[in-house]
């Protein structure tokens, strides 16, 4: 996207009817998997099903990243794509840090939560 | 120089912390609390292998750069060295390592919810002795300590016999307190509908002093105790005390109790009714509530593998 | 009271004006009468018109910077104040005297002290130096979005407006800081306090995270042309580093007070002890956000030392893309550790080190910096000014302020250390010995840029004395006494042999205060002396960054030309390379006009607040929906700049010429 | 090292070019400033998953996802939601071609997608409210609703700019300035899409399975 050096005017990314439209059509398909998975039951693994469901959930948020919003690593000089990055970064570190940390404390200080959960398992 | 009056002022604070006078934390009564002490110590002396270098050379480049030095090297280009840099880089690194590794260690050692396997530096845990269990409720605001064993309760009074290793359970009704006794080990949080360990032991006899260190309002203040180390026979006879000169504790003298009060005076229950740690911790003293406890397995569904569910998040 | 003035008035009644408080009554008299006269002063000397339209609704970034100063300075004197109470009333409530602060008051200055100094003291600062500076730096004639940079500087106001309003009317938290439910439940807390703490963060949190967002988008689009990454001055890539965390951490900030609000409006379970609340969480996410925020504070201030370490040792900054690498891996590290400030939580051992080594971690970075400054030092020609002073204070008291920290961060040590005096000092080592140093410094060192002359250097030293020798003698007591197992937040203590050490440390309080009213009195008496402290040539210390270029003040647009950067100390290098300043060929300037928007809007947020404070249902609803109109309102203004004609940039330009060289002549003869 | 161009050889000063003569233009920064508020927004809903992930099985006695979520109207929500970014997506193909008419019709499509999107929520909402199952329940079902009510919150704010945007448009037509707005809008629409993806997979799939 070098033309936006020239004319002062034109900002933003060039978007396609084709580009929505592939975006639009994975989406559909992407978001109707994981609902049939869940609501019929398919998968006979709890588990299998959790994984699959957030790879499902992972690859629609990349179609949405790239068709929808565009991005790319030369979008305002990659700055877009480094923030995006960064952000990512943090989430994980906020999510998993959170999750990993609450985790510890839970299994330290509700043993009487946690042995049942234990044996159960 | 700021750096003279500074020093002075270093040195005669270095003497008061070795003379040790009271710094309980420093030259504490107790194993755990002594080998945090150290640990203190070694951790200090591990930084100021760096830390004295910098200030000496801070206050020493000033000096010796000063604008009116007209003999000193002036190499206005001068900024990068790459030998230097990795020095700059690597000091601090090593040292860091140093202590990571002693961190990771200790960290692990004195981990309040380990139990001991020892009573002092050499002396391990003899075989035959198990450890004095006390259940902590930190309330609004004052201590009460259960000793299930011994099958009595106390407020805002602690004991235990010398050498021999004590297991708190420790929990909290409303705010969250921590529960610390600087003579002993270090502290650990009370929190209410969780239960938190500390495993301690003290080697001398004596009186110390224990409170809440983290702030809970109104009555925080108050939140103190007198904590004794005792011989086997005195604390024999602290209990027939306490079962002779108190009341029984039951739920509905314990709604009294639970009403916040400030600085509130020690005092003695001779027997407590059964399970009323656990209706405290799992938040049911009141008739006809569920217990925490009992809250998971009461779903308003069928669920086989709760356990599974957890770890999915 | 009838439903139609609950309605409006909510629970405010006149029980909530603290009359049985003599303390409190006074402190309002004094400064309703200290108010009364100022505003008495300004309509004599009829400035409210320039007031209003130099000032309140500039979106020069100059002058944003200014009022953020002003009003950090302003939001000192009182969390001061609350200071000193606190220091008088632990020297005296031993034994049997109580001290002369109901425990009720005490635990709200405590409370306002923290929230005061982090939010409204040390961020005004330090985004104030930003705001003048980095545009400056990097060449450019404002920031990204002028408008947005007065909105927040006012919702910063807004905040502490809101703070302030709580010492009259109903109460501050009695909660610590970062109030920890479930003390701050409604159950625990039914009171005002709380929403008062809840508010005027809210409030001047939306203002601070603008302001984020506005830097990082200023420095990334606005360099000088030549100016690469590496190239930019150190400041200003701490500023990059600082507004990126601002971005990352205040979003956590807002969420979780958003949820401990949820708890207490909505009777929601998030924080509670029953019904499946866990207040670790609120300590979890909070601390994801302050952990990062410390760094918001410390960052900038390194850039500001890494200046003038440079200035005044007369060389370049020693190992500048070291020093670029260690503000980075701080950047990122600092949001790896927030758990080493609840070790004693109960989290288990693997978990405990791999935060406290993290932590450790980041004194390596940090440790680089301090070497590299020592290097720049190292064969310079140290002018001994007193930026250069504070700068030296700095690095001798922050070593220790560092180590007392990496010690911290040792979990078994922390188990014995945490929540205790030694803790207190610890932070108050790195902030004091850290920000507060590092921001007289900065407003030492830039003060002739702003005013156009420079601060007497006489009342600066003895600020600058006062300050560290009061900063020893208050705190090196509270590092004994917290070895001696003395907790934080006591309002009474029985043991009569600790009452010395407070003694001592109230001596250095007072000395503190000293060196603020040195402070204040160095800025009366620079201004007396202007005219001998003139600086015409707008480089009074032979600077070697942009902002050295221009005129001091600078002219409005900063800039008549864009510069063009070939070196890291690009004003240096021009300097070397006989740049010459034009005299003609000069351009109508493009420049963002001023508005009364960013006023408005957050005074609406103030009113929001105060309204949901005092659960004045009717008028919370009422200014919320006057909040959306207002921002509406203001997208339909599209008419946002103007052009300075070229004329007048050409007169403006000529003159400070015709200043300068004048001067320069006359020192050439003299 | 960058200083070595810093000093050329004394006595032959090498000519730099010091200032830009002409008129210097920074670029824009609306929409990398629009993108790093997103950023941020983006740790807000982190912060908040993060508080779903830690309390969602603290149903404290109460029902739990499995009892209450109703799926095939969280696929029509979802549905909504994904139509109204292709129009919203038409949309912007107008503004391309300098077509106002069209801009303003899918627009308006998008805004009535996000209504009957937001409808829904607040059936669903009143519904559970109504069978006992309220944010004041439990810790579950508190970060439940804060977690979808802030996506909802967004959603309204987002129609509440759209209505602005219709009206700007209307009146200045596709202006330099409009344009950027439609372009932040358009981020942020598509963002609460993929806010959506996480907060129909995490919380209502696998909160409903069994």
């Amino acid at each position: 996207m070098s033309d936006h050096d020239h004319h002062h005017e034109e900002e933003g990314p060039h978007s396609t009817f084709s580009g929505y439209m592939i975006g639009f059509m994975a989406s559909v398909i992407l978001t109707a998997i994981p609902f049939w998975l869940v609501m019929g039951d398919v998968l006979s693994s709890r588990n299998a099903t959790v994984v699959v469901i957030l790879g499902f959930a992972l690859v629609q948020i990349l179609v949405h990243m790239i068709y929808f919003l565009h991005m790319n690593f030369h979008s305002e000089g990659g700055w877009n794509m480094l923030s995006l990055i960064f952000t990512v970064v943090l989430l994980f570190i906020t999510l998993a840090g959170s999750l990993w940390v609450m985790y510890h404390m839970n299994v330290n200080m509700m043993p009487s939560m946690m042995t049942e959960i234990s044996d159960s398992a | 120089m700021s750096g003279t009056l500074r020093n002075i002022y270093i040195t005669a604070l270095g003497a008061l912390l070795l003379s040790g006078c009271d710094t309980v934390v420093l030259s504490p009564s107790g194993d755990i609390a002594a080998q945090q002490a150290s640990l203190i110590v070694w951790s200090t002396i591990l930084m100021l292998i760096i830390v004295v270098p910098v200030i000496v050379l801070t206050l020493l480049f000033a000096w010796r750069y000063r604008a009116s030095n007209k003999d000193a090297t002036y190499s206005p280009d001068w900024d990068h060295s790459t030998s230097l840099e990795l020095v700059i880089w690597a000091a601090p690194l090593a040292i860091i390592i140093a202590l990571g590794a002693l961190t990771w260690v200790s960290t692990h050692k004195l981990d309040p919810y380990r139990p001991l396997d020892r009573i002092a530096e050499g002396k391990p845990v003899p075989a035959d002795v198990e450890p004095l269990i006390v259940e902590v409720v930190a309330m609004d605001w004052k201590w009460l300590f259960f000793y299930p064993e011994e099958g009595i309760a106390v407020v805002n009074e602690l004991a235990a016999p010398v050498d021999r290793p004590i297991k708190f359970k420790i929990t909290a009704t409303t705010m969250m307190n921590s529960f610390y006794i600087p003579a002993l080990a270090g502290q650990i949080y009370a929190m209410g509908g969780m239960e938190t360990q500390l495993h301690a032991v003290i080697n001398k006899a004596g009186s110390y002093e224990g409170f809440s260190a983290n702030y809970s309002g109104a009555g925080f203040n108050g939140m103190r105790f007198t904590f004794q180390g005792m011989s086997d026979t005195d604390f024999a006879q602290w209990v027939s005390r306490i079962k002779a000169q108190g009341e029984p504790l039951r739920r509905d003298n314990y709604k009294a109790l639970e009403q916040p009060s400030i600085n509130n005076p020690v005092q003695y229950f001779s027997a407590v009714s059964p399970g009323l740690y656990d209706a405290i911790l799992n938040r049911c003293v009141d008739p006809g509530t569920l217990c925490m406890r009992d809250m998971m397995q009461h779903q308003g569904h069928k669920r086989s593998n709760t356990g599974e569910q957890h770890h999915d998040h | 009271m009838s439903e139609l003035s609950t309605l409006i008035f909510g629970r405010l009644t006149w029980d909530a004006i603290p009359l049985h408080d003599p303390i409190l009554i006074a402190t309002f008299a004094v400064v309703a009468l200290g108010g009364a006269a100022l505003l008495a002063v300004l309509t004599y000397y009829k400035v409210w018109g320039y007031l209003w339209s130099e000032w309140f609704t500039s979106i020069d970034h100059k002058r944003i910077g200014v009022m953020y100063i002003v009003l950090g300075l302003i939001m000192l004197l009182r969390g001061f104040a609350d200071a000193i109470m606190m220091r008088i009333h632990q020297a005296i409530a031993f034994g049997d005297a109580t001290g002369y602060l109901p425990p009720d008051h005490y635990d709200q200055i405590f409370t306002a002290h923290g929230v005061i100094m982090i939010f409204f003291v040390a961020m005004p600062f330090v985004v104030g130096l930003m705001n003048y500076i980095v545009p400056l730096q990097i060449g450019a004639r404002d920031v990204a979005f002028p408008f947005l940079n007065n909105l927040s500087f006012w919702m910063t106001a807004a905040g502490a407006g809101l703070v302030m309003v709580s010492l009259f009317i109903g109460e501050f938290a009695k909660s610590g800081w970062l109030a920890y439910p479930p003390l701050t439940g409604i159950m625990q807390s039914p009171g005002v306090g709380v929403d008062y703490y809840i508010w005027s963060l809210q409030i001047a949190g939306v203002g601070t995270l603008l302001s984020g967002v506005n830097f990082v988008v200023t420095i990334v689009k606005m360099r000088a042309p030549g100016m690469n990454m590496m190239k930019m001055p150190v400041f200003t890539w701490t500023a990059l580093c600082t507004n990126i965390l601002i971005v990352a951490a205040f979003p956590v900030l807002t969420a979780v007070l958003v949820l401990l609000s949820l708890d207490r409006y909505m009777d929601m379970n998030f924080f509670t002890n029953d019904l499946g609340g866990n207040a670790m969480m609120y300590v979890n996410l909070i601390w994801i956000w302050g952990h990062p925020e410390v760094y918001i504070l410390i960052l900038p201030i390194f850039g500001v030392f890494s200046e003038i370490v440079s200035t005044y040792s007369g060389k370049r900054l020693f190992g500048y893309s070291s020093m670029v690498y260690a503000t980075l891996v701080i950047t990122i590290l600092s949001y790896l550790v927030w758990l080493h400030h609840f070790f004693t939580m109960g989290s288990g051992a693997t978990v405990n080190s791999f935060f406290g080594i993290t932590t450790m971690i980041i004194s390596i970075p940090t440790g680089a910096k301090i070497f590299n400054w020592l290097f720049t030092m190292y064969r310079g020609r140290i002018q001994m000014d007193v930026p250069m002073m504070w700068t030296l204070g700095f690095m001798v008291t922050f070593v220790i302020g560092g180590m007392t920290g990496v010690l911290l961060a040792v979990p078994p040590a922390d188990f014995v250390l945490h929540n205790s005096l030694f803790l207190i000092a610890h932070f108050h080592n790195v902030i004091i010995g850290g920000v507060v140093f590092g921001t007289f410094a900065a407003i030492t060192y830039w003060y002739p840029k702003v005013t156009g002359y420079k601060l007497d250097p006489f009342w600066g030293k003895a600020s600058f004395w006062c300050w560290l020798i009061g900063f020893y003698l208050a705190f090196m007591p509270l590092y004994l006494l917290g070895f001696m197992g003395v907790t934080r937040r006591m309002s009474h203590f029985d043991d009569p042999s600790l009452q010395i050490w407070f003694q001592v440390a109230l001596g250095g309080a007072v000395l503190i205060g000293l060196g603020i009213a040195c402070f204040l009195i160095q800025l009366y008496v620079s201004y007396k002396k202007r005219g001998s402290l003139r600086d015409t040539s707008g480089d009074p210390w032979n600077g070697r960054t942009l902002e050295w270029s221009t005129s001091s003040p600078p002219p409005q647009y900063n800039f008549a030309f864009t510069p063009r950067v070939y070196d890291l100390d690009a004003w240096w290098h021009m300097k070397a390379n006989n740049f010459k300043r034009p005299t003609s060929g000069f351009l109508p300037v493009h420049m963002p006009k001023n508005t009364a928007a960013g006023m408005m809007i957050s005074g609406i947020s103030a009113v929001v607040g105060f309204a949901l404070i005092w659960h004045m249902w009717l008028v919370a609803g009422l200014s919320f929906a006057a909040l959306l109109v207002a921002i509406i309102t203001h997208t339909f203004n599209y008419k946002r700049d103007y052009y300075i004609p070229a004329d007048e940039v050409e007169r403006t330009e000529a003159e400070f010429d015709r200043v300068r060289l004048a001067n320069q002549q006359s020192e050439v003869v003299a | 090292m960058s200083h070595s161009t810093a000093t050329p050889a004394a006595g032959n000063p090498e000519k730099f070019e010091f200032l830009v003569t002409g008129d210097h233009h920074a670029p824009n920064g609306t929409l990398l400033g629009f993108w790093l508020y997103l950023m941020s927004d983006c740790l807000v809903f982190a912060a908040l998953f993060a508080t779903y992930g830690v309390l969602s099985q603290n149903y404290a006695g109460g029902p739990s996802g499995a009892d209450l979520f109703d799926l095939p109207l969280v696929a029509l929500n979802t549905a909504f939601l994904l139509f109204s970014s292709i129009t919203y997506g038409f949309a912007m193909l107008q503004m391309q071609q300098k077509k106002l008419q069209g801009t303003m019709f899918w627009l308006a499509i998008t805004g009535l997608f996000g209504l009957a999107f937001l409808g829904l929520e607040l059936y669903e909402f009143y519904h559970l409210i109504h069978q006992g199952a309220g944010p004041q329940r439990s810790a579950f079902l508190s970060s439940f609703f804060t977690l979808v009510g802030t996506h909802g919150l967004h959603v309204t704010f987002g129609i509440i700019w759209l209505v602005t945007l219709l009206v700007q448009l209307r009146k200045y037509g596709l202006t330099t300035a409009n344009r950027r707005r439609l372009f932040c809008l358009s981020m942020f629409w598509h963002f609460l899409d993929v806010v959506w993806i996480g907060v129909f997979t995490i919380v209502y799939l696998m909160g409903s399975m069994s």
